[in-house]
């Protein structure tokens, strides 16, 4: 895709892996079942995870990378 | 017994025409080697002949691919070659990615066999090598030498429809292509030995060398997220409830887009997840958790972008080669920049 | 320095009135040391007095224990002591008992220390050990020397309010009642030392014994189910809703019955788990995962068993202690078997 | 693996404008820790003080104690797993501040409500100080109020962050300091024929212990170096009876770990940890869970082991099954039981040698204080927290700590 020279972000439960593999901005998503939501959660609180993960996502489509780089989202707790 | 035939496929710069300033140059054919095709009818000797050389300037391949690739074909077709050789390209990007084309075209469309050359890393080794004896060829011109001698060895075992043997011995990249034999140790054996080796420091063969990925280099970021256009794109298998289209949980033979215009969200009753991995309770509940469809409309609504496009990609990464998804990459890309799409936000498991 | 006061209490026959004859003597008080009395008046010397001995025959006293106890508790009172000392009474059945009941008294109404001297088996010991000092005594009168000279001792520090040696140093029977002590080493080194110990097969003395459970006769089965009254006990803490009498989480101080009649199932609405020692989730999902209420009605119904008992008995056994369940067991069993219930159905997590 | 605690004595803390260790004192900028614990959204109201031996004081509602530790060298980073990536530690140096120690004082914590919080005092003067052994150390105090609307899991989790975060803040301050004392933890090799010895660590709590950040309850028994529990691996996630309570400061300082060094070479042969996963409800599970302990201390060739009863009621079956089981192997045991008031009702013959750390029902007479921190009211009792108490040694926070970290006993009296 970004051969084509599109810009792409990956939100991916496996950022480590995008990384070596070269996919070029990547966003740190829960779990694989589930990389853009956390059922464990209520369901507001899960919503407005998936808003935050998203809005990194579109940070990182207009950061300057240079190489493979993984954007963290702020979230509580570990 | 007649010569064997081959057809040559170099770029601008190989066939003479000239630099980077002659890159945008169309295709064209001469009778006979021009070039390294010099070197590679002296590599044949009696047995094989050069009898038409194809060229065509880097820029101009890639950017009109399927134009390009018509043209050659027809160029290379009209010599009705045994062979094909193309190349060698080195670790030049550009140029191997015409030669894996073309290669790839021919291969499929001709049935003949292919020979290349390139360096492992060069981008055209993944479009190509299923199909392609692509003899590793260093990074540097400077082996041209030897490389199109190994080349025509090739050639000629093809062209005599010789048993070709395993990469290491005929110094082609392995094809991606690896057949069952039967040995006479047990993995457990052949794993200790293997050890004993690494141990004390000697030589060995692993037996499964593993993929390295060359690095895409980085498009430059989106200035006004404002007016942008983005698309969504998953390999988390999201699809219509029933999966109607019948994608693959595994080893995914196409990519499908669906229609989400007019639609904020997607509900369990209405979407789920063909992935092998990712389907199950959490996809059924609210399938926003592998593709944020509705996080995504409600910025579209505060135009923190200008639109999402009116259909997203899916396919499913669960065992899927590497070759496929390369191949649905770029079949999905030609459609987005068709669709002046500015952007992808991919989700993956 | 004053004197302690002592009040001395025997049964009949060491106050030289008579033998098992004169069994049923209603208890009569004398001033100043009777029969062994004076063997203790002379190791206390002039550090004490026994200012009265209350004696009482055996029979008299275990006839209507309610009255007995009361008179020879009159009597006691009258001299204002500071200790009773009772016996000692040797592997004596009634005589023990009736000085283990003595001296409770004395310890719980009249709030003054009391010793007593019994052989360990005997029944008095195990009805008033944790309140008590026992002294050890052998089974037979030849020990009376010793046992009246440690008693005498144990007596004068009880009365003067000195700290007490070790249960082995003093001589008294281990009360059942732990302190804690603080020692020069952590508890891991000492270990460590105990270990050496043991792999060097050295003696060592643990810090804590365990108790050995006391084997209970099995009853005889149920012969015929279909007439029988069954009951449902529980230690799992399965309450009404909201706990209102408040049954503890941990070391429960005490078991309560609710009324289950009409009663086919336990609802998450109106009952739940009070005991703190597993996830009360469950429970509170559905209380008849604990108490089996649902099927046991059904089996009712169904005639296989005569008839429910209106209620069911609840405790929490999350770390109370054996005793306090012994004593819980004792006091339902009463009850059941008040209602005539002849088989009981228990769960415990 | 080669472990250096790199020690610093401190003898005082105080407030003052940066956080730094000169001479033995320890100053500390309170708004720069109070700010540095606000980058846990979660977290509301932070407030910090600071209680020396001997005042009048009284700390209740105390959460854990956690010794300040900063890891300078080595791989791995500081309580890992929790405010690092959750990798091995046990090498290199880690920093530790002796002397001084983080109380964290909060609410009741959700995942004890309603039925299983119990108070939890530290008396810095008076009867109090000989019971807990954080009555000799200076504390200093961090109240965490969360945020409201946060589900249990997150309540819970920004207590347990901000007392680590706190500690680590502190011990941070000697980063590019010389330690005063330096002690190295090897198990070197020792002269043959020495008795080979483990420490096996039985548990069964939900809440017991994180390892490397992950709970411990669903794991299955696990071998693990000392030097990885002297090095933070392990880090108490339990609140509930006080005085059996093995805080996080208990955690690092594992007394069995530090007794068995003390022996390496001498009189036995310290041969490893294997510790419990915990979590086992059921009589086929308890069983599997005190098979699997004991096969993994004979896999390290034990022929004697030092059992522990980290936490639980019920694990009381686990533990005497493992002491069973190590015992039918050859493996003689002794067993560190803290004591309550019931007498333990499943024991075996094999248990024969017990140390006890104490008895937790026993009362004790605190006198009243005259300043008191984080809170008002005695939880359950709400009897008034500065005031004369008599209370059971069950809220004394460590008194009869499991493990074994204090010179407490019980006898018969």
């Amino acid at each position: 895709m970004e051969r084509a020279g599109i810009p792409g972000v990956l939100i991916t439960a496996l950022p480590d892996l995008a990384q070596r593999v070269g996919a070029n901005r990547i966003v740190a998503g829960v779990r694989m079942p589930h990389p853009v939501g956390d059922p464990s959660l209520p369901l507001e609180k899960e919503r407005a995870l998936r808003r935050r993960i998203v809005e990194t996502a579109l940070k990182a489509l207009q950061t300057e990378v240079g190489e493979p780089t993984v954007f963290i989202v702020a979230k509580s707790g570990p | 017994m007649d010569k064997i035939k081959v057809a040559h496929y170099i770029n601008q710069f190989f066939a003479g025409i000239g630099g980077e300033e002659k890159t945008d140059v169309g295709p064209a054919w001469r009778y006979g080697p021009i070039g390294p095709g010099i070197a590679l009818q002296a590599a044949l000797g009696e047995e094989g002949e050069v009898v038409s050389t194809i060229f065509c300037g880097d820029n101009y391949f890639n950017q009109n691919l399927d134009k390009a690739k018509e043209q050659v074909f027809s160029f290379v077709a009209q010599a009705s070659p045994d062979i094909l050789v193309a190349g060698p390209a080195f670790d030049a990007g550009r140029y191997g990615l015409a030669c894996a084309h073309v290669c790839t075209t021919v291969a499929e469309r001709l049935n003949i066999p292919v020979v290349s050359g390139m360096h492992l890393q060069n981008p055209g080794v993944e479009l190509c090598r299923r199909l392609t004896y692509i003899v590793e060829s260093g990074e540097s011109a400077a082996a041209m030498r030897r490389v199109t001698a190994v080349m025509a060895g090739l050639a000629l075992k093809l062209g005599r429809g010789d048993q070709i043997g395993p990469p290491a011995a005929e110094g082609y990249i392995p094809r991606g292509v690896r057949r069952n034999v039967l040995v006479d140790k047990n993995p457990g054996q052949r794993a200790v030995e293997m050890l004993l080796k690494k141990l004390k420091g000697e030589s060995f063969v692993t037996e499964l060398p593993l993929p390295t990925f060359s690095p895409v280099p980085p498009p430059s970021a989106i200035h006004d997220l404002r007016d942008a256009v983005l698309a969504l794109v998953t390999e988390a298998g999201v699809v219509p409830k029933g999966n109607p289209d019948r994608l693959e949980w595994t080893r995914a033979t196409k990519w499908i887009k669906y229609d989400i215009a007019g639609i904020d969200d997607l509900t369990g009753d209405a979407y789920t997840s063909a992935h092998g991995m990712a389907a199950g309770k959490f996809a059924d509940e609210d399938p926003d958790r592998l593709l944020p469809l509705d996080v995504l409309r409600e910025m579209e609504k505060e135009n923190v972008f200008k639109k999402l496009l009116d259909h997203y990609y899916v396919t499913v990464g669960n065992g899927t080669s590497v070759e496929s998804a390369t191949k649905y990459a770029h079949e999905i890309a030609k459609e987005l920049l068709a669709q002046g799409v500015d952007a992808v936000v991919l989700t993956g498991t | 320095m004053a004197k302690i006061r002592v009040v001395h209490y025997l049964n009949q026959f060491f106050a030289g009135v008579g033998g098992e004859e004169k069994a049923g003597t209603p208890p009569v008080s004398r001033d100043g040391p009777v029969g062994p009395g004076k063997a203790f008046q002379e190791v206390l010397g002039q550090r004490g007095e026994i200012v009265g001995t209350v004696f009482c025959g055996d029979n008299y006293f275990h006839e209507d224990l309610e009255r007995t106890k009361r008179e020879v508790l009159d009597l006691i009172a009258g001299y204002r002591p500071d200790v009773l000392v009772a016996g000692p009474a040797f592997s004596a059945g009634r005589y023990g008992l009736a000085c283990a009941h003595v001296c409770l008294d004395a310890v719980q109404r009249l709030k003054i220390p009391a010793v007593g001297g019994q052989h360990p088996d005997n029944p008095g010991v195990g009805l008033c050990r944790s309140q008590v000092y026992i002294v050890v005594t052998g089974e037979t009168t030849a020990g009376m020397r010793q046992a009246i000279t440690t008693m005498a001792e144990l007596a004068w520090k009880l009365a003067m309010r000195k700290t007490l040696g070790t249960p082995e140093v003093e001589g008294y029977l281990p009360r059942g009642v732990r302190r804690n002590v603080f020692v020069g080493e952590d508890g891991a080194e000492r270990a460590v030392k105990m270990l050496l110990q043991k792999i060097r097969g050295e003696l060592f003395t643990t810090e804590l014994p365990l108790p050995t459970v006391d084997a209970v006769k099995p009853p005889l089965a149920v012969k015929d189910l279909k007439e029988a009254v069954v009951a449902l006990v529980t230690e799992s803490g399965i309450v009404p809703k909201g706990n209102p009498d408040h049954l503890e989480s941990a070391q429960a101080s005490k078991w309560i019955k609710y009324d289950i009649r009409g009663k086919a199932d336990l609802t998450g609405e109106e009952f739940m788990s009070a005991h703190g020692g597993y996830d009360n989730r469950f429970g509170n999902e559905d209380p008849d995962r604990l108490v089996p209420l649902d099927v046991m009605r059904e089996l009712e119904q169904e005639g296989r068993f005569k008839q429910l008992l209106n209620h069911y008995y609840v405790t929490v056994g999350n770390c109370t202690s054996v005793e306090s369940g012994r004593q819980y067991g004792k006091e339902i069993a009463t009850e059941l078997l008040a209602q005539g219930v002849q088989a009981v159905v228990l769960t415990g997590t | 693996m080669r472990l250096e605690w790199g020690t610093f004595l401190v003898k005082d803390a105080v407030f003052g404008h940066k956080t730094q260790l000169s001479d033995g004192v320890l100053s500390i900028d309170r708004d720069g820790l109070r700010s540095f614990l606000a980058q846990d959204p979660n977290l509301g109201a932070i407030d910090v003080e600071i209680v020396h031996p001997g005042d009048e004081t009284r700390i209740v509602h105390a959460l854990d104690v956690v010794e300040p530790r900063f890891k300078v060298a080595g791989h791995g980073s500081t309580f890992p797993g929790l405010l690092g990536p959750p990798h091995t530690v046990g090498e290199g140096r880690t920093h530790r501040l002796r002397g001084v120690t983080v109380v964290q004082t909060a609410d009741i914590p959700h995942r004890l409500r309603p039925t299983q919080w119990d108070e939890a005092i530290i008396d810095m003067s008076g009867p109090g100080v000989e019971y807990s052994p954080f009555g000799k150390t200076v504390n200093v105090v961090v109240g965490l109020r969360p945020v409201s609307g946060l589900t249990p899991e997150e309540y819970d989790t920004s207590l347990l962050l901000g007392g680590l975060r706190a500690a680590e803040y502190l011990a941070k301050s000697t980063a590019d300091l010389q330690p005063e004392q330096v002690e190295t933890f090897e198990l070197g090799p020792v002269t043959p024929g020495l008795p080979k010895v483990a420490y096996i660590r039985v548990a069964s709590g939900t809440n017991d212990v994180a390892i490397y950040g992950a709970k411990s309850e669903a794991m299955t028994p696990t071998l693990i170096h000392p030097n990885e529990i002297l090095d933070g691996a392990v880090v108490n996630l339990n609140w509930g009876f006080a005085s059996e309570r093995n805080v996080t400061y208990v955690q690092l300082n594992n007394p069995e770990v530090l007794a068995l060094y003390r022996h390496h070479g001498k009189d036995l042969n310290f041969v490893g940890v294997v510790m419990s996963g915990s979590g086992a409800r059921s009589q086929w599970e308890k069983d599997r869970n005190a098979e699997h302990l004991s096969k993994l201390a004979r896999l390290l060739g034990a022929e004697a082991a030092i059992i522990s009863w980290d936490w639980g009621g019920s694990s009381q079956f686990d533990l005497m099954l493992t002491c069973q089981k190590c015992e039918k192997l050859g493996i003689k045991t002794v067993l560190v039981v803290v004591e309550m008031d019931q007498s333990l009702i499943f024991s075996t013959p094999e248990a024969d040698a017990i140390v006890s750390p104490g008895i937790t029902d026993e009362v004790v007479e605190l006198p009243e204080m005259k300043r008191v921190i984080g809170g008002e009211t005695l939880y359950k009792t709400g009897w008034e927290a500065k005031g004369r108490l008599e209370v059971p040694v069950r809220y004394l926070m460590a008194s009869t700590n499991r493990l074994g970290f204090h010179c407490l006993t019980a006898r018969q009296s």
